[in-house]
């Protein structure tokens, strides 16, 4: 049988309301601010955050898993001519952050670990290009800017 | 019985009849006098040839239990249970909008998600995705839809 | 007086405004799907956006210059959208907030979703993430500072 | 009204038919925020329809996310381990309470009440952050994957939701009040919005609203699903019938909530996080055939997901039964001679998010 818990409506006192408000407002002003100053100091988000797509050329060895498994497309296999011997066919995962969900299905079925996620967050741009191939993948999100 | 009920348990367990579409109004109206009440559901299903109408009924009284019932049309019409449920009202309208299907005896049978004057039913197997259909709006913020991007765009 | 006299003066005027400018954003509440969430948020106590001089988010577009798309728009949501573009008055900017609102996002392969806001208004500021978290807003916030300081494109 | 309605509700278009400031007759019109998310899905493998029920009541995404696997893994033939079914009921109902936190914050700003809005979403930051530590991102988690979770929990975490959980109850009761113990809340609340029970089922409405018209519906008890029948807790009702009531209730819920999580978090077993069949590089090639509706209790109401299968990798057709479309339905109904200020309380009062309702 369900437990049913039946409520009603607490009485209403006119006037009490408000001020006990005007007290519990009044008791949050002396608390410690919440407010966190963004540019300047940053809030721990923890390891597991995630943000950027990340790869490291050295580990991929161009399976296409990444590529099949995304949900819209965002991955494009590119060719590369880098000297890789795990490598054979030469075809690197480049990524259009304009359509990235942050799904993080890539980084869960790469076989090797050669895409991963970072808890990168500054990556507003002026322009709408937001596509990286393969050695912009590598790089930090200052150098690919410059 | 003046109808033919076929009953068949689901993948999941749930109690499944099958029934013919002549006899469909029927069957619905008996079932909300047995004491299902609430229509949480229906889903339209496209198998290419026919289209496949699903409805998930609930009964208050005991414990919301799930009948499922199913019925088959090749002319994508069927008649509209909106008089039997007020909850089915949007349902059929939102199955007529994404799917085709015309629901005889609806009260106000019109587009519901998208605008009025879009071409074809996307949820349809034969639905084509890569024609673009644009909105625009006129100053009585009515939608006009046409295949030509137009000067807002 | 020459002419070239005066132009000193216009410079720092048109400095001094800009910095007026660029401190005193006052966001309108165009907050259409998930990222709205996450614009309230930006509004809220933890990242205080009143800080940078957005003090007001204005539900009016008549009393706002910039409008942070936020959100998903559809292809019955765009002539609204740009409606209510024309009806902000200048100087005004855009900020597309999301990959929905920058090129479709993960609705790209479907019949219903405009691919990217600026076929239909024209963008300052694109700010990435599904949805992009409060910080990346303001990011994205102070880069249009950065913007309007320097006088891209305006 | 609308579609840009000032109110944080998200893109909604009321046809009012007036007659002075008595609303004679409403006509919603919806869709502005109609995303293809069903036909996006029959394109896609089965594990990556899920970012798009993250986004569907994106301020509950972890209830979405139980909801369609609860399905698919029927559907797929896979269990879960245990020790996944109590982590995805613990994440279940922290999503919950963040989901009427936002209600209560953008229901407070509706009724003009501006403060309760920045403690509700000060507290909601809190659950996020708990996300951001488990999940690795805030508001669409993707934190589910078939038969398993995609990263498991640890001692760090426990421990830190139970901090949250010992201040929580605190914060909330004093928001509460100010709510509760307002005159002018009272006043814009009691007696608005009538709705009969009767009335309620034939228009399919569940969830808060139906509860608060004194009908003990809940799926979580009704038909239990993941380890619901192993814990202990109320489901809250009230017959009150008004914009009062369901506030009421949905406060009481949050309540509920934190005991199932008290009782949750000690109860959490050991063992493995995901299924093997259902891991890595096999999870493409999950094939499931037959149709499938599996009801979920969202912080919305029933939430029930129809899949169709064919054989193949992808999903067949899937179809969502989202509780705000349906209880977006009865506005018609609920404001027939109502004041135009009362139709912004009956409207709050339905916890509308637009993800869901046009999906």
């Amino acid at each position: 049988m369900i437990e049913v818990k039946e409520i009603k409506p607490p009485r209403r006192i006119p006037f009490f309301g408000m001020i006990s408000g005007m007290f519990t407002v009044f008791r949050h002003a002396f608390q410690k601010p919440v407010t966190v100053q963004y540019p300047e100091k940053r809030e721990d988000q923890g390891d597991r955050f995630r943000y950027r797509i990340y790869l490291s050329t050295e580990d991929c060895v161009g399976c296409t898993l990444c590529e099949q498994v995304c949900p819209n497309l965002s991955i494009t296999m590119m060719m590369l001519d880098k000297d890789n011997p795990r490598n054979k066919r030469k075809i690197y995962p480049s990524v259009n952050f304009g359509t990235c969900t942050v799904c993080r299905n890539c980084e869960e079925i790469c076989p090797t670990d050669a895409i991963y996620l970072k808890g990168v967050f500054e990556t507003s741009r002026t322009r709408n290009s937001f596509f990286y191939n393969p050695l912009e993948l590598e790089k930090n999100e200052e150098e690919v800017r410059r | 019985m003046p109808y033919e009920v076929k009953e068949e348990k689901g993948k999941d367990g749930r109690k499944v009849f099958l029934i013919q579409k002549e006899n469909f109004l029927e069957l619905m109206t008996d079932l909300r006098k047995q004491g299902y009440d609430h229509l949480s559901l229906i889903t339209a299903v496209d198998f290419r040839d026919r289209i496949e109408l699903v409805y998930h009924l609930q009964k208050s009284e005991s414990n919301f239990e799930l009948l499922t019932v199913r019925t088959v049309t090749y002319d994508s019409t069927i008649d509209s249970v909106s008089s039997i449920w007020e909850s089915a009202n949007w349902d059929e309208r939102e199955q007529y909008d994404m799917m085709g299907v015309v629901f005889k005896g609806h009260p106000n049978l019109k587009r519901i998600l998208l605008p009025e004057g879009w071409v074809g039913y996307p949820l349809r197997k034969d639905y084509d995705l890569s024609k673009n259909q644009y909105v625009n709006m006129d100053d009585e913020g009515n939608d006009r839809v046409s295949f030509d991007p137009g000067d807002g765009w | 007086m020459k002419t070239g006299d005066a132009g000193f003066i216009t410079t720092t005027l048109e400095n001094v405004l800009e910095w007026g400018r660029s401190n005193s954003i006052w966001p309108f509440t165009f907050g259409l799907a998930c990222c709205a969430i996450e614009m309230m948020a930006t509004q809220a106590s933890r990242l205080d956006i009143s800080r940078f001089g957005s003090e007001v988010f204005r539900n009016s577009p008549r009393q706002s210059d910039l409008m942070i798309v936020s959100g998903t728009v559809t292809k019955k949501m765009a002539p609204r959208l740009k409606r209510l573009y024309d009806e902000m008055p200048y100087p005004k900017y855009v900020i597309a907030m999301g990959v929905c609102v920058i090129q479709g996002g993960p609705y790209n392969q479907g019949y219903s979703v405009v691919m990217g806001v600026d076929r239909v208004v024209p963008v300052d500021v694109y700010v990435p993430g599904c949805p992009p978290t409060p910080e990346a807003l303001t990011h994205g916030i102070m880069l249009l500072q950065d913007k309007i300081r320097k006088r891209e494109g305006k | 009204m609308g579609p840009q309605h000032p109110s944080t509700h998200g893109v909604l278009r009321l046809k009012l038919l007036l007659d002075g400031e008595t609303v004679k007759n409403v006509e919603p019109v919806i869709g502005y925020l109609h995303r293809n998310a069903e036909k996006i899905c029959e394109l896609d493998y089965y594990c990556d329809s899920l970012i798009y029920f993250d986004r569907m009541d994106y301020v509950a995404a972890m209830n979405m996310e139980i909801g369609y696997l609860e399905a698919a893994e029927k559907l797929l033939a896979i269990e879960p381990p245990e020790r996944v079914k109590w982590i995805r009921v613990v994440m279940a109902e922290l999503n919950r309470l963040a989901s009427h936190l936002v209600w209560a914050g953008a229901f407070g700003l509706d009724l003009g009440m501006l403060t309760p809005f920045f403690y509700f979403f000060e507290e909601r930051e809190k659950i996020l952050n708990l996300f951001t530590e488990i999940c690795g991102s805030r508001q669409e988690t993707n934190y589910m994957s078939i038969g398993g979770v995609y990263q498991d929990f640890n001692d760090k975490i426990i421990f830190k939701i139970k901090q949250f959980l010992k201040q929580f109850p605190k914060k909330m009761e004093e928001a509460y009040s100010l709510f509760i113990k307002n005159d002018i809340f009272i006043s814009r609340t009691k007696g608005i919005g009538i709705l009969e029970p009767e009335v309620a089922l034939s228009y399919g409405v569940t969830g808060p609203m139906l509860r608060a018209s004194g009908v003990p519906y809940d799926v979580r008890k009704d038909a239990p699903y993941l380890v619901y029948d192993k814990l202990n807790f109320d489901v809250p009702i009230s017959r009150g019938k008004d914009v009062l009531a369901r506030c009421i209730v949905r406060f009481e819920e949050m309540r509920q909530s934190v005991k199932i999580l008290n009782q949750a978090l000690d109860k959490i077993p050991d063992g493995p996080y995901f299924n093997p069949k259902a891991k890595k590089s096999l999870m493409i090639r999950l094939r499931g055939e037959g149709d499938v509706y599996a009801r979920t209790e969202s912080p919305k109401g029933e939430f029930g997901v129809h899949l169709v299968g064919d054989g193949t990798v992808k999903p067949y057709r899937l179809h969502v039964r989202s509780p705000a479309f349906k209880n977006l339905s009865i506005l018609p109904y609920l404001s027939r001679d109502v004041l135009i200020a009362d139709m912004v309380a009956i409207s709050g009062s339905i916890d509308l998010v637009f993800g869901e309702v046009d999906r």
